[in-house]
């Protein structure tokens, strides 16, 4: 009765790992230290970050699974860490005079944002369901955590009360979706499932199933957002702090779609036929909803709220697409969306001042006379949100509908290019705050530090470049294939 | 020189150029004399030209120039080119020999006005475009020339921009001219379709053998380039801006409205008359409708108190003359009283205008009489010219008119002859009229009006001599019933292919020297009637016209406000288009389309805010959305 | 021996009662518990399912959900506990700050 | 020809290096950016002279072309060039632009740089949108000058309010976004018919491509013809504008700051026009000939509703707007023609627009710069103050309404020629048009400039000054020059409608064979079945 | 046997666990609750499941409960019982029904659901052998050691949030 370790390969968990251990770090150097080391604290989480992000380039295209089989190593993985990774350090770069202005500046929260970012890399890497449920729960805690970091203000714990709640609740969804997929397959692990499928053919597709992907439909439909199970985000997003917002709406949604994906495409892609005609609803539920509600919003933070539901419908296009040409185009759009996401966010850190004053959307007037730098970054961030070209934004909805249209989903194209019209409309009612109508008030004077300004330009020429030469990108994402192992 | 014909159109060009770019480094005393010499060259390229058409031999009088290609356009090809054959070399001569007499008069005329050099710009353009018309190859080319008179005319007619009335009847000129020239467009497109060219001598070639006689085809084209005719020479229906083109100076009134622009239908029919002759139904109606106008117009000249309405009137009157001589074949006739008539409608406009001159402005003709004393050169040559109009003998109008009544007698029928014989009536009446009313008679000047009358500076009399002699001697080159005596005839004849047309079918009846002599001695009655009843009516018995007027009663109000056709048009045309406009701009545009659009955006707007209720803030109503979401995913999983 | 039916039955009850519970309370410690409820239906699924199967994975994840709810319920209660010191209440239907 | 100089993409792209070199000047040096942004224009005509200069005018092959990867993944190139039907919009676009920028010196103060710059990413969109020769590269463009012109009319334009279903709003604003929403209605329909010809040309040939000039190969059946057509014609027909979809172009038109307006008119419009000729009717003919009548008919509405409408408006840039309405009915008309004159006809229409109805608009903000008021009511006597305007505004105006020997009338007739060959009756409706142009242009020239100054504030205007001058001289020029001697233009567009024209015809019967099974060969269905099957 | 134990645990689950969402006070809640988990224990039990069952008693029944107790007493959430008759009876109802709803789609299936029985890799005799919480202690530690380590992560991480809510800094 001998039995051993599986082969570790610590290789195949290394940013993970990297970016643990960074936390580690910093909780303990936070705990042990005074003020002097503390303010450096986001500068260690921030080379963590980096050096995790280096680790993703340097693992690039290989291929190998790790820890028996509950994590690989692929470049589907590799790609949605790195956006993970680089929503992480944006975020880290828009928190630290954030949260200084705030009087909220704990080393707890740079170690909550390391976890955070660690589930959202397993989510990313993870082949067994139990292991993405662990990876999305210990983003989930996290975030709870860091939702509620205002917690003295009212809209503070409301948001991550709200958060938690119904977090917990949808959990419950996604648990019973996996329980069932295990009744009916006898695994968890994607490959097993994927093979049960193939070798039972037709009559692999048992009700139990059918059920249990219903259920992960539900769970992960929750996380990203989609209609009907979004109605947790404007909330959640207007009380949580602004960084914390923009890496919710960028890196959440990014892990979320990655487990998704990696579901979905690869494991339960011959049951394409019986789930696609629900997204189908469910994409066009989640743009139109989105898209209409958030043109009524007078909260920043609301309204892009809302537009990151009308923008997980887009990519709940290519979900329904599916495919390969599908699956690369909804990597690169969560690329493009991560970059001009947290750019807009970046811009609304900025902007908000201490106590996040500015951030109804009639306090945008006249900030492109005040600070014209901050209002064209903004403008560039919404038109490409509105997806102009050449925009980043606009490559993605390109690419994302192109991989519609060529399964011939001709007519849910056209009601998501009819909903981006209507996106139009609110993204461009920023743009017309900023330029074309006077401040009514004085507009305080903005503290710019540098970490966000720093980030504000990167997410800017970023957005412009993935947007303008998008070959590379795209590229990277065609070659991101999961491989299941 | 006839390779050179250009050189026609081109003077006054120059000097439209010269006036318009240099206008404000000239002094004003030698923008006359350049405006004038430039026409006076064309004139005398134009006699040149003449001279050496007379050497040709006479089936050889038709010489097309082409300058440069203009427009190329697949099958299209119009060149910028002129022609110079018979026609075109009368009506160059006409042009540019009037044209010369009447900017001279205009330097003694127009001396002291502000926008003098803008005067001479203007009427140096007006002139080019006229000679382009008549010396133009092809109908396109034309039509530059025919649009070009009425733009001239607009910027003349609106000369004194400042007064409203002026305005309005520049623009009126305009856009009626426009309603006229809508139809020659499509005469010449259709003319495109059918011969694929605009050219005139390959059009006229071609139309006998291609098109059939009396067809639809041609009675189309004809119909429609007279609707254009009918604009530009103020025939009815169209004739309505003429009168109110008297708002202008008055030499432009002589020039434009009298001599040269208006004539440019008869020319036009005339120039074409291969395809009229093909075309009986059109004949007749440019035969009717000359006819009828030249009554209609009579009859409300007869009524009008100022002198240069009346002169209008007549205008449009003699007008329909010429389209009557048109409408019957007698091409050359109508073309010989365009000649005449030039002389002295020009002649009695610039009389009118050295009275108006000496009256500082005065109009109307009540104001006015026994001005022969005070200017009897202006008195001489105004007197001359109604003579001439009147077709006493004999002066040109006699025979002229003459031709066309003979014509519309044995071509035309009797109706038309009598209607003709009517308005040569009328016209008798109110030309003599306004020489009654004007010169003889008691003075009813204003008194200090009549302190400073004066006769005319010898810049402005001595044009009126030399249209004096010509509409003396002008009849003389169309003497009836002498052989060799009716030269313009002959002369013309080579382009009057038509009548050949004509000629072979026609009747062909030849009709006696009595006829044509009882024929003339009834005209010459009936003109003489008129002069005594404008004696009677205006010298003898002056209250007579009032009596009479009230006798009439109805009927001379109708004439009076002649027929109230202005009104007539504002209200089924001008009122309703206005109307309808505004309804479709604040009904339809801002109200229905932009509603509609706009529309979009409110139910989305609000759709948006309704949805938005949807988002209470409640967390149970949250995952009651979630539970609904998975009965729809469970639900569909299951039975879908 | 039972048949697999009789325990999903039981769990689906349960979870159905937990959710109802979710909808019906208006104590957000109430409901909290209800979505216990819910976990723990789950995990008697996983059991059955995983003794129908003759596996022990399903032992494993209810160890694992175990976990989780622990660390889910540390940090709600926290978060529950933050809320009401701040408003006095932990009624959520009293707590709409967030909303439109 | 291939130049070793890739000109077109310096045409294209000069202008935004002059915008970065903008973006680095100071803010308050108003001449320095005034006079960059003026040599940066020319130089960029200038350029576009070469093109002149080197275009052949024998053939009807696409010139100057430029070929490069750009997303090689999608098989997407950066592939530019020009025939007779560009040549001259992208001359129009370079010359207007150069112009715009010095008729803005004095008329535009406050943040001159911005909108120095906005003006001249317009310019790279703008010629882009005439020169891709790749469907994506011309989608990317046409979005991209959208944005520069929504802030020239938002951030620029003139300052009224304006009720929109009860609300107050700036009416530029108002205007602004009107612009851009109808505008990509149309393109965003667009988009996805341009991706279902990209699959469709795949299945066909197996190659991912945007390529146009591969498009054209391509043999696509009736029904799925008129899908995408009507998807195209959306997009270029909103854009035109044609009735009904032009309320957005008295609104733009009026509330955008005097270039603004200029480069709408000129410029912007001709993108749906030129749309039509380089992508509609090639690629869908079979369509196309089917659409003839209905198009002709909204575009025949489109002439008579923009001049009566034209004719009771109060404000003159709302006139001239909707006289744009009325002649690009023109253009209309003589594209769906299908006729040599008819096509040559409406883009030397095309032109003519772009400059009478440009310089209208550049008259038109001169003295709103003086007076800052459009209504024609505040006005009245005006050749009296200024008559050296007053002669401009004239040849304007008679060239706007299609006075021979000015250019408007070549165009004007080549459109009713081209028409009348093929259907008579709608040359006849047509040709009343021109009798409207005159009455609404020139009653309202009347009531500007005519009778007696009864407004006491036009008392002291001051007549144009040097620079005025120049800014509508080289105008004069253009239009005196097409007038009296248009061959050049024609001749140079002559074997590229030729071309077009027979290509048209040649594609769309085999289209007609091959559903009859009359010909070889069948047609590309993408995926094996209909894409427009909804799934 | 087993049903009898089956119909026994269930039934009181059942019915405890209605209580839980039927009884008005908070702790007589945490109380139902904690009973219900005794009961699925139980089940846990007849299912050989003896490692997870201890777990449930201890840590959900024991650890848990106790703190959802100790935050009862804490907020002294008494006043709850007079409120609780007011609130939106139509969410409650449509709640309710939607929730019977999903049970009313699953149930069927479950029943109608016939799986053969099969072999798997620990069949009853192998898990004797060594035991049930040997067998799963090994699979935690070989096959599942990764989300065992990410757990460790996960309640760290639950720690430091709980004790950023619950601490009061200056």
């Amino acid at each position: 009765m001998s039995w051993s370790i599986p082969s570790v390969n610590l290789l195949s968990v290394g940013p993970h790992l990297i970016v643990c251990v960074t936390g580690l770090l910093v909780l303990s150097l936070g705990f042990l230290s005074r003020k002097p080391l503390g303010r450096l604290l986001p500068y260690l989480s921030l080379a963590g970050v980096l050096l995790a992000f280096l680790a993703v380039m340097g693992l690039w295209g290989r291929n190998e699974p790790g820890f028996g089989r509950m994590v690989v190593l692929d470049s589907f993985a590799l790609f949605f860490q790195a956006v993970v990774l680089l929503t992480a350090a944006v975020t880290v770069l828009i928190s630290m005079d954030y949260l200084v202005q705030e009087g909220a500046d704990h080393y707890e929260y740079y170690v909550l944002m390391l976890f955070a970012t660690f589930g959202m890399m397993m989510m990313a890497s993870a082949q067994e369901l139990i292991m993405i449920f662990l990876g999305l729960e210990t983003m989930s805690i996290s975030i709870y955590v860091l939702a509620g970091w205002r917690k003295e203000h009212p809209k503070g714990h409301e948001g991550a009360l709200k958060y938690l709640l119904l977090g917990a609740f949808s959990s419950a969804f996604l648990l019973y979706g996996i329980a069932l997929v295990y009744g009916a397959t006898g695994s968890t692990h994607l490959k097993d499932v994927a093979e049960f499928l193939a070798g039972r053919g037709s009559s692999g597709r048992t009700s139990l199933l059918l059920l249990g992907m219903g259920m992960l439909v539900v769970g992960f439909g929750f996380k990203v957002a989609s209609v009907p199970f979004h109605m947790w985000t404007p909330d959640v997003y207007e009380g949580a702090p602004s960084p914390i917002t923009g890496y919710m709406a960028a890196g959440v949604k990014a892990a979320a779609f990655a487990a998704f994906l990696r579901v979905f495409f690869y494991s339960l892609e011959s049951l394409q036929a019986d789930y696609s005609m629900a997204l189908w609803v469910l994409a066009v539920a989640t743009m139109s909803l989105g898209n209409v509600v958030a043109i009524a919003q007078e909260n920043i933070k609301r309204m892009l709220a809302y537009s990151s539901i009308a923008h997980a419908g887009y990519i709940l296009v290519g979900m329904v697409a599916g495919g390969e040409a599908a699956s690369a185009s909804i990597l690169y759009y969560v690329l493009a969306y991560a970059l001009m996401n947290m750019g807009a966010f970046a811009v609304v850190v900025l902007y908000g001042n201490k106590g996040e004053e500015n951030v109804l959307i009639e306090d945008y007037k006249g900030l492109g006379t005040r600070y014209p730098v901050l209002g064209a970054a903004m403008a560039l961030f919404m038109f490409s949100l509105a997806g102009l070209p050449p925009t980043a934004g606009f490559m993605g909805k390109f690419y994302v509908f192109s991989a519609a249209v060529a399964k011939g989903y001709v007519w849910l194209v056209v009601i998501a290019v009819l909903n981006s019209l209507v996106s139009v409309y609110y993204y461009f009612r920023v743009t017309i705050k900023i330029y074309m109508q006077p401040a009514e008030r004085e507009i305080q004077p903005v503290c710019f530090g540098a970490p966000a300004v720093v980030a504000v330009l990167l997410m800017a020429a970023g957005t412009l470049w993935v947007g303008a030469f998008p070959n590379s990108y795209l590229e990277l994402a065609r070659q991101a294939l999961p491989r299941l192992f | 020189m006839i390779e050179h014909v250009w050189l026609i159109p081109l003077c006054p060009l120059v000097g439209f150029f010269i006036h318009g770019l240099l206008g404000r480094f000239t002094r004003p005393s030698v923008t006359g004399p350049i405006a004038s010499g430039a026409i006076g060259v064309s004139f005398l390229v134009a006699f040149l030209v003449f001279l050496e058409l007379l050497e040709l031999p006479a089936e050889k009088r038709s010489v097309s120039v082409n300058v440069f290609t203009w427009m190329l356009s697949g099958s299209l090809q119009v060149p910028v080119g002129f022609l110079v054959d018979p026609l075109s070399s009368v009506m160059m001569m006409v042009v540019s020999g009037v044209g010369c007499i009447i900017h001279v008069y205009s330097i003694g005329y127009m001396h002291g006005e502000v926008g003098y050099k803008r005067y001479f710009t203007y009427l140096n353009l007006f002139v080019f475009a006229m000679l382009t018309l008549v010396s133009a190859n092809n109908f396109l080319l034309m039509f530059v020339g025919w649009e070009g008179v009425g733009l001239c005319s607009y910027l003349l007619i609106g000369y004194y921009y400042e007064k409203k009335s002026a305005a309005d009847a520049g623009k009126k000129a305009f856009v009626v001219n426009r309603v006229g020239d809508f139809g020659f467009i499509l005469g010449m497109l259709l003319i495109f379709s059918a011969f694929g060219t605009l050219d005139y001598q390959e059009v006229f070639r071609r139309a006998p053998a291609e098109l059939a006689m009396g067809g639809a085809l041609v009675t189309a084209i004809t119909l429609l380039l007279f609707v254009g005719a009918t604009g530009k020479s103020a025939q009815l229906p169209l004739y309505t801006w003429l009168p109110d083109a008297m708002e202008g100076p008055t030499p432009v009134s002589a020039l434009i409205h009298a001599a040269t622009m208006v004539t440019a239908g008869v020319y036009m029919v005339a120039r074409c008359n291969v395809l009229y002759a093909m075309a009986p139904v059109s004949m007749g109606a440019v035969a009717v409708v000359g006819a009828l106008t030249a009554i209609f117009a009579a009859s409300i000249g007869m009524t009008q108190f100022d002198i240069k309405r009346v002169l209008a009137y007549s205008t449009i009157s003699q007008l329909g003359y010429m389209f009557l001589a048109c409408g019957v074949g007698a091409w050359a006739a109508g073309i010989f009283h365009l000649m005449t008539h030039a002389f002295f409608k020009a002649l009695l406009f610039m009389g009118a205008g050295s009275v108006m001159h000496a009256l500082a402005g005065e109009l109307d003709m009540r104001k006015m009489g026994s001005l022969r004393r005070h200017m009897p050169r202006t008195y001489a040559t105004y007197l001359i010219g109604t003579l001439a109009i009147a077709g006493i003998f004999p002066f040109a109008g006699f025979f002229s008119k003459d031709e066309i009544l003979f014509k519309a007698y044995t071509q035309g029928n009797i109706f038309l002859w009598l209607i003709g014989v009517t308005a040569a009536f009328m016209t008798s009446f109110y030309m003599f009229r306004t020489v009654f009313m004007t010169f003889h008679g008691e003075s009813r000047m204003d008194p200090h009006v009549e302190h400073h009358v004066h006769e005319s500076p010898p810049v402005m009399t001595v044009p009126l001599v030399i249209l004096a002699v010509l509409s003396v001697v002008g009849g003389f080159v169309g003497i009836p019933l002498i052989p060799g005596g009716n030269a313009i005839g002959d002369f013309l004849a080579p382009v009057m292919k038509g009548q050949e047309l004509l000629a072979g079918h026609a009747h062909g009846e030849h009709h006696s020297v009595g006829l044509e002599l009882g024929l003339m001695g009834v005209s010459l009655l009936i003109a003489l009637a008129g002069w005594w009843m404008a004696r009677t009516f205006y010298v003898q018995q002056p209250d007579l016209p009032r009596r009479a007027a009230e006798g009439l009663g109805g009927l001379y109000r109708l004439v009076f406000n002649k027929y109230w056709v202005d009104e007539l048009y504002d209200a089924i045309v001008v009122n309703p288009i206005v109307r309808i406009s505004v309804w479709l701009w604040q009904v339809f545009d801002d109200g229905i389309i932009d509603w509609i659009a706009n529309g979009f955006a409110l139910v989305t707007g609000q759709a948006g805010a309704m949805l938005r209720r949807v988002q209470t803030g409640l967390v149970q109503n949250y995952a009651l959305s979630i539970l609904v979401g998975v009965l729809f995913v469970l639900g569909y999983m299951l039975l879908g | 021996m039972l048949s697999l039916s009789h325990y999903l039955v039981l769990a689906a009850a349960l979870f159905t009662i937990g959710a109802m519970g979710v909808f019906v309370r208006r104590n957000a410690i109430v409901i909290f518990m209800c979505i216990e409820l819910m976990l723990n239906a789950v995990n008697l699924t996983f059991i059955a399912v995983s003794r129908y199967l003759q596996a022990l994975d399903g032992q494993v994840f209810v160890f694992f959900v175990m976990t989780v709810a622990a660390a889910e319920v540390a940090v709600g209660l926290a978060i529950i506990v933050v809320v009401f010191r701040s408003r006095q209440t932990v009624r959520v239907d009293e707590i709409n700050l967030l909303k439109g | 020809m291939d130049h070793a100089f890739p000109v077109l993409s310096f045409i294209i792209f000069f202008p935004l290096v002059g915008a970065l070199a903008l973006v680095f000047t100071g803010k308050d040096q108003h001449r320095a950016l005034r006079s960059i942004a003026l040599v940066v224009t020319v130089v960029d005509f200038l350029a576009s002279l070469v093109l002149y200069r080197d275009f052949q005018t024998n053939t009807a092959a696409f010139q100057f072309l430029e070929r490069a990867e750009w997303i090689p993944s999608l098989g997407i190139t950066y592939s530019l060039g020009i025939d007779g039907i560009s040549l001259y919009l992208v001359l129009l676009t370079t010359l207007l632009t150069a112009i715009s920028v010095l008729a803005c010196w004095t008329d535009i103060q406050v943040k001159v740089k911005e909108f120095l710059v906005c003006l001249l990413f317009l310019e790279t969109g703008m010629i882009g949108v005439f020169c891709a020769l790749d469907l994506f590269l011309f989608y990317v463009f046409w979005e991209v000058m959208l944005i520069p012109m929504y802030l020239l009319i938002g951030i620029w334009g003139t300052p009224t309010m304006r009720r929109v279903f009860g609300r107050e709003m700036p009416a530029r604003v108002y205007s602004a976004i009107k612009f851009v929403i109808f505008t990509m209605v149309g393109s965003l329909l667009m988009l996805v018919a341009i991706l279902v010809l990209y699959f469709q040309y795949h299945s066909a040939t197996g190659v991912y491509t945007f390529d146009l000039l591969k498009y054209y190969e391509l043999n696509l059946p009736t029904h799925l013809q008129s899908w995408l057509f009507l998807a195209f014609f959306l997009a270029f027909a909103i854009k035109v504008p044609m009735w009904p979809f032009h309320t957005w172009l008295p609104d733009a038109h009026t509330e955008a700051p005097t270039v603004g307006s200029v480069l709408l008119a000129a410029v912007l419009l001709k993108m749906g026009t030129y749309g039509f000729l380089r992508y509609s009717m090639p690629l869908f003919p079979n369509a196309s000939m089917a659409a003839m009548g209905w198009i002709s008919v909204l575009a025949l509405i489109g002439i008579i509703y923009g001049a009566w409408v034209a004719m009771v408006q109060k404000d003159v840039k709302r006139l001239v707007a909707f006289s744009s309405v009325s002649h690009l009915g023109f253009v209309m008309l003589g594209m769906f023609a299908f006729t040599i004159q008819g096509v040559e006809g409406s883009i030397l229409q095309m032109i003519n627009h772009g400059l009478s109805t440009g310089a209208l608009f550049l008259v038109v903000g001169m003295i709103y710069e003086r007076r800052h008021t459009r209504l024609i009511a505040e006005y009245g006597g005006m050749a009296k103050v200024m008559p050296t305007y007053a002669t401009f505004f004239m040849i304007f105006t008679l060239s706007s309404i299609g006075l021979p020997g000015l250019n408007g009338f070549v165009g004007e007739f080549l459109v009713l020629l081209g028409t009348f060959l093929v259907n008579k009756p709608f040359a006849v409706v047509a040709a009343t048009g021109v009798i409207f142009a005159a009455v609404y242009m020139l009653w309202m020239y009347q009531r500007v400039f005519f009778g007696q100054v009864t407004n006491p504030k036009n008392l002291g205007l001051a007549d144009l000054n040097l620079r005025e001058v120049a800014v509508l001289l080289p105008l004069v020029v253009c239009i005196g020059w097409i007038g009296v001697y248009p061959k050049p233009f024609l001749q140079r567009m002559e074997p590229s409608v030729a071309h077009l024209l027979e290509k048209v015809r040649a594609k769309s019967s085999v289209v007609v064979q091959l559903e009859q099974g009359k010909a070889q060969g069948q047609f590309a269905w993408f995926a094996g079945q209909d894409p427009l099957q909804s799934r | 046997m087993e049903a009898l134990f089956f119909y026994l645990f269930g039934g009181l689950a059942l019915v405890c666990s209605v209580l839980v969402v039927f009884l008005k006070k908070p702790v007589h809640n945490a109380v139902a609750l904690i009973f219900t988990f005794f009961c699925l224990a139980g089940l846990y039990l007849i299912l050989g499941a003896e490692f997870v069952a201890i777990i449930q008693v201890l840590v959900y029944a024991g650890a848990i409960m106790v703190l959802f107790l100790f935050v009862i007493m804490l907020l002294n959430l008494e006043e709850e019982e007079a409120i609780e008759g007011r609130g939106n009876r139509f969410r409650k109802w449509l709640g309710g029904f939607a929730a019977v709803l999903v049970f009313l789609l699953l149930a069927p299936v479950w029943v109608l659901q016939s799986l053969p029985a099969v072999k798997g890799t620990f069949p009853p005799e192998k898990v004797q052998e060594l035991g049930n919480t040997v067998w799963v202690a090994r699979l935690l530690f070989t096959d599942y050691l990764l989300p065992f380590e990410v757990a460790s992560v996960l309640l760290l991480a639950a720690i430091v949030g709980a004790v950023f809510f619950a601490m009061k800094r200056m």
